[in-house]
């Protein structure tokens, strides 16, 4: 596990990985390069990133529709998941998933889910099959505000209650479940208060500083692998962009205000972090520019790499639909 | 007649609906806004009947049923494949109450399904469940492959006082036609014969339905006479109109969108192979998806769906 | 709405109904008269009755598999209810739902659901209906300790206090879910302590006082009323028998001991109501008697009528599946 | 052989395969005190391999493939009418993952789902939605209806690394049966020819095979020779099977007990629609639940199922 100016600058790296990634992806869909739904991270980047650094490898993620951030902070191929949103042979998914469906087995990235909350028992499952085979993996599980309303979550944070499950339960919430406030939507004030319901810890953290989530997701982490049960952790956080790309063409109303918007990118998490390395005399300005160069270079190989990847062939279809193929008919 | 699109003609219908009975009111994620295309300006004229939901469609979807049972008449707006999370609302509570319960209740409800493809949005979004509950009684399920069939069956499915499974195709979204001027109702159970043809008779539904017109319209140069029919309500589904084709053309070809096995395509098949198999001159030929997700990628998604080609290959088939 | 001794000696007599109704069930169970699944609510009836006599006669209730308790107390006619029990056309839903079915839309009782927890949307969805029709109408759902862990629950709740609904969210905490402790499956000590996941009042009752669950109640329907918006009442109770009509011939292990049932049935309800009748001088013990020979009496005629009812008819099978029948096939 | 109850069978199966592989385990409601009569006395043996849980369906159904995707392989036991609560866990997680992420993951779950009938236990409980199931891509459907192959198929479904979806009909319980001996399993989409016949198949389902054995022994005395195939599983099915016995017999009579509209009757009359036509010398006959809910009382539940009267009749309107 990477500690002190190695861990802050993986952060700083993933952080504007992410970033890039994604601003990558909003000129694509305008170009129509890229076709199908793209959700963006911008703006929530603290979150996944200082929850995944605090992760082992061998440690389990599941995500949602907003997906490319929760696989590059914990270790990502950015090769591979452009590939994917592309729709090539090389992706991760070899095509088949797409930008909501990334995932990486390997290094337990159960993949996102498009349904929303649908991930919230897979992960109770993977920290039961941690449990059972008497290793002390532990999964985090992103979700956001509004799928905090799903019945789903309430049955997988029950279940990983009783059954002490290493499992922790990251709630993103950026305060908007597409053009509807969660405040309209979540009867409490704070979804971490929702912890009491299940009898584990309820914790809300400032999802701008990625130190803040990291710091609390190490003390989930370890309390997880110890065996003291899930924790429920609420980053507060921002979706700089809409909802998903090209979505506001078709709204009829606006549901935020531009001073709102504009009140969240002051306390971007990048440049907060950024800040705090220089403050802090971690990193100088140069080692800073120097991240964000070779992040914009890593970008464009990736995207190179998927544009010169072949897409799957005819034949490609049923492959994957079943271990075994089954019997033609 | 006006011309206008799918679209338009689904929103026209609701608020001709809302107005004429004030009981009638919307539910759904972000519909205020209107995130599906439809629902969007409604809240404009009848702001407290248009509800924005929490994201929680058993409850909500159930909350439909509860509401139908006091006396509202509830419109419920979402994607099929977000169906699941309400199953057992949508199963065990709107088709079965009504007859659990010896009728002594009755459940006006809409249930308004998107169903998106060809569009690249992957498994999780690409799901056409109608022929799931097809085989849950209790329901009625309408799937109008026009901008005046989407008019005129959402208007009679909003005054319907049974569960109406109501699935629009998004793929349809911007098709312009033309819709009539007056307070048409399309009747459920009626199919529309689009096309009379003596030779071959295709069934065709949702999606499928314009790239079979195509299809018959350039048959027709080669000589080939295909009747085309829309069911447009599969429950009830209208199988005399059916029967009668193929006891006129001896042919059939079904065209539905859904994956093959035990899709709406198989039940009319069954239906035939028992009740007009003395008519039939040739196997019947279905044209469905696939048995397999539907895969994100361009190079691969559209070898799932049927097309103008299958549904020529078909033909050809059911002419040999 | 009935107040002092009438009220009391309501209560008792509600009481007493479902105490004999279901001890006949049960006797109807081994003579094999009765077929199908039966789940009697012997031990459990202050809740239903203490719940169903704060209500009017045009609220709402709904409930679950354990079935009679509910209908009866809202004022549901044994007679018809038997008859449902016996198949008869006679019957509530006219021999098409049995035992677990019962309903009497005319009087608010908006059915029982065989799937557990998903009548709570339904209530909440029946409260909806009371707000958008501006009448005063409350709704009490009724649902079990294993029933809270669905994530209908959560839905219901959540759903219920943003748009602060007129319902009652009663939960009878009989302590199992057929052979499991709800110490095993619950994550928190009270259920009630879950309301504060909703911004909610939740309060925990003793399920063996008539009075206790009446005054728990009529507050919580003053509330709704006023649009205060729903409550979570836990009424802690225990259910005497098996989980359903001779199940515990199948089952291998015991799961609870005699003890435990033997203590829970010194404080039986009606016997602690009827002590209390006498001590606050409101009724004679003759009074009471007088009460169960009626009771009696009115199971018997119940039992009777339900008996000398004609089944439904062959052509009976397609009736009530729509509104309209569907044009034949 | 010995001699066994179809639910012993299952036990037996469960309880072999846990010895065998330690990463074999069992979920659901009330399952160590043996509810539904197959895993009582299971956790005497394999402790904390068997899992009470909560009532949360979509959680501990999902939770099996989450186990599954790290290295388990969950058995989770409930009824078919439960099932809807967590579809969503069961279609968009269990069917689709392995496909969405590109086959990097393989999901060893089998669900077990009792189906009670002629129980008189009203329409929550009496669902029989395989072909529901058939719909969805990516899971495998098993349908055993002897004690042999209950134990047989189980045996496969535990050691099959995809979903397997087991659908056990309660109505089969105490039926004896032989069993073998030995570690049989019984391969996935491998019909079984109960019977030879020459003048009809009957293709039959679940617990319609037994009704459909009786009713081909007693025309056997009239002469008439009737070939009864269960197909066992129903994804993988085994079309080659059922074709050839077409081919032989020219008539065909679908018996399964889950409603009529889109079910596996449907699906099987329209394979042999298209793929076995000409072969056909009579309408193809189906036999199935009729499209109703199953209502509680005595006096009309058995009015919905299929019974040896309705297979007789089917059998001679195929040989009319
Ligand atoms: C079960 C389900 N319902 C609805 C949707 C459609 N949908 C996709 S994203 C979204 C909003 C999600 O909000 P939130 O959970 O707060 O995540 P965010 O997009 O804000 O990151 C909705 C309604 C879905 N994908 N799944
Ligand atoms: C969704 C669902 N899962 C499982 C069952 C089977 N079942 C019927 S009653 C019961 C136990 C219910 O326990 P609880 O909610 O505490 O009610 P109680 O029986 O104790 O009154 C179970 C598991 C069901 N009916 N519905
Ligand atoms: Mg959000
Ligand atoms: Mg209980």
């Amino acid at each position: 596990m990477p500690e002190g100016k190695e861990l802050y600058m993986l952060q700083l790296r993933r952080m504007m990985l992410i970033r890039r990634f994604d601003e990558t992806v909003q000129t694509m869909v305008q170009s129509a390069e890229l076709v199908g739904m793209a959700h963006v991270y911008i703006g929530e980047e603290a979150v996944a990133v200082g929850a995944c650094t605090a992760l082992r490898d061998d440690d389990y993620i599941t995500g949602n529709h907003r997906s490319h951030g929760h696989p590059i902070s914990k270790g990502g191929d950015v090769r591979r998941a452009m590939a994917e949103l592309l729709g090539k042979a090389t992706g991760y998914c070899k095509g088949k998933g797409g930008s909501m469906h990334l995932a990486d087995f390997d290094i337990g990235i159960l993949g996102e889910s498009g349904i929303l909350a649908s991930a919230l028992p897979v992960a109770v499952g993977a920290a039961l099959g941690s449990k059972m085979q008497n290793n002390d993996r532990v999964v985090v599980s992103f979700f956001g505000d509004g799928a905090s309303n799903q019945g789903a979550c309430h049955e997988a944070m029950n279940l990983a209650s009783v059954w002490k499950l290493p499992v922790i339960f990251l709630c993103e919430n950026n305060q908007y479940a597409v053009t509807t406030s969660y405040r309209d939507t979540v009867a409490v004030e704070n979804i971490a208060d929702r912890a009491v319901a299940y009898d584990m810890p309820g914790v809300l953290v400032d999802g701008q500083d990625v130190m803040a989530v990291y710091e609390a997701t190490v003390q989930a982490v370890q309390r997880a692998r110890d065996g003291g049960g899930p924790t429920l952790l609420e980053a507060r956080t921002y979706r700089y962009e809409d909802h998903s790309e090209g979505l506001n063409r078709i709204l009829r109303e606006p549901y935020r205000t531009e001073e709102e918007v504009a009140r969240w990118k002051e306390r971007d998490p990048i440049k907060l972090h950024s800040a705090w390395l220089i403050e802090q005399e971690v990193a100088t300005q140069e080692e800073i520019e120097a991240v964000r160069n070779d992040v914009r270079q890593a970008i464009e190989d990736a995207l190179e790499f998927a544009r010169q990847s072949p897409y799957p062939e005819p034949e490609d279809l049923f492959t994957d639909l079943y271990s075994d193929p089954l019997p033609a008919r | 007649m006006t011309e206008m699109t799918y679209s338009d003609a689904l929103n026209l219908a609701i608020k001709e609906e809302m107005r004429r009975d004030d009981k009638v009111f919307l539910m759904g994620e972000s519909i205020r806004g209107g995130i599906y295309g439809v629902t969007g300006g409604l809240s404009q004229e009848f702001d407290d009947r248009v509800i924005d939901t929490p994201l929680s469609e058993a409850g909500f979807m159930g909350a439909a049923v509860g509401a139908a049972a006091v006396g509202m008449r509830p419109i419920v707006t979402s994607l099929a494949s977000f169906a699941y999370v309400a199953m057992d609302q949508l199963i065990s509570q709107a088709a079965k109450m009504r007859y659990m319960f010896g009728g002594q209740v009755s459940l006006p409800i809409v249930y308004r399904w998107g169903m998106i493809y060809g569009n690249n949005v992957a498994a999780h979004h690409a799901d056409r469940p109608y022929p799931l509950f097809m085989g849950i009684p209790g329901l009625k399920i309408a799937i109008p492959a026009s901008p005046a069939d989407a008019r005129g069956l959402l208007k009679t499915a909003i005054r319907d006082n049974d569960p109406v499974m109501f699935f629009e195709d998004n793929n349809l979204a911007g098709w312009r036609g033309e819709v009539p001027d007056d307070d048409v109702c399309v009747p459920f159970g009626q199919a529309s014969v689009i096309r009379e043809g003596t030779d071959v008779t295709v069934v065709s539904i949702a999606g499928s339905v314009r790239p079979t017109i195509t299809v018959a319209e350039e048959m027709e140069a080669d000589g080939v006479s295909v009747e085309v029919i829309d069911p447009r309500t599969i429950v009830p589904l209208d199988t005399k109109t059916i029967l009668d084709s193929v006891e006129k053309t001896g042919r059939l070809v079904i065209v539905d969108p859904a994956h093959q096995s035990c899709s709406v395509a198989s039940e009319i098949s069954s239906i035939v192979a028992q009740e007009g198999f003395w008519s039939l001159q040739a196997p019947i030929q279905r044209v469905t998806s696939l048995d397999v997700h539907f895969p994100f990628s361009p190079a691969l998604e559209h070898l799932v769906y049927p097309n103008e080609d299958k549904i020529a290959d078909a033909i050809n088939a059911a002419l040999e």
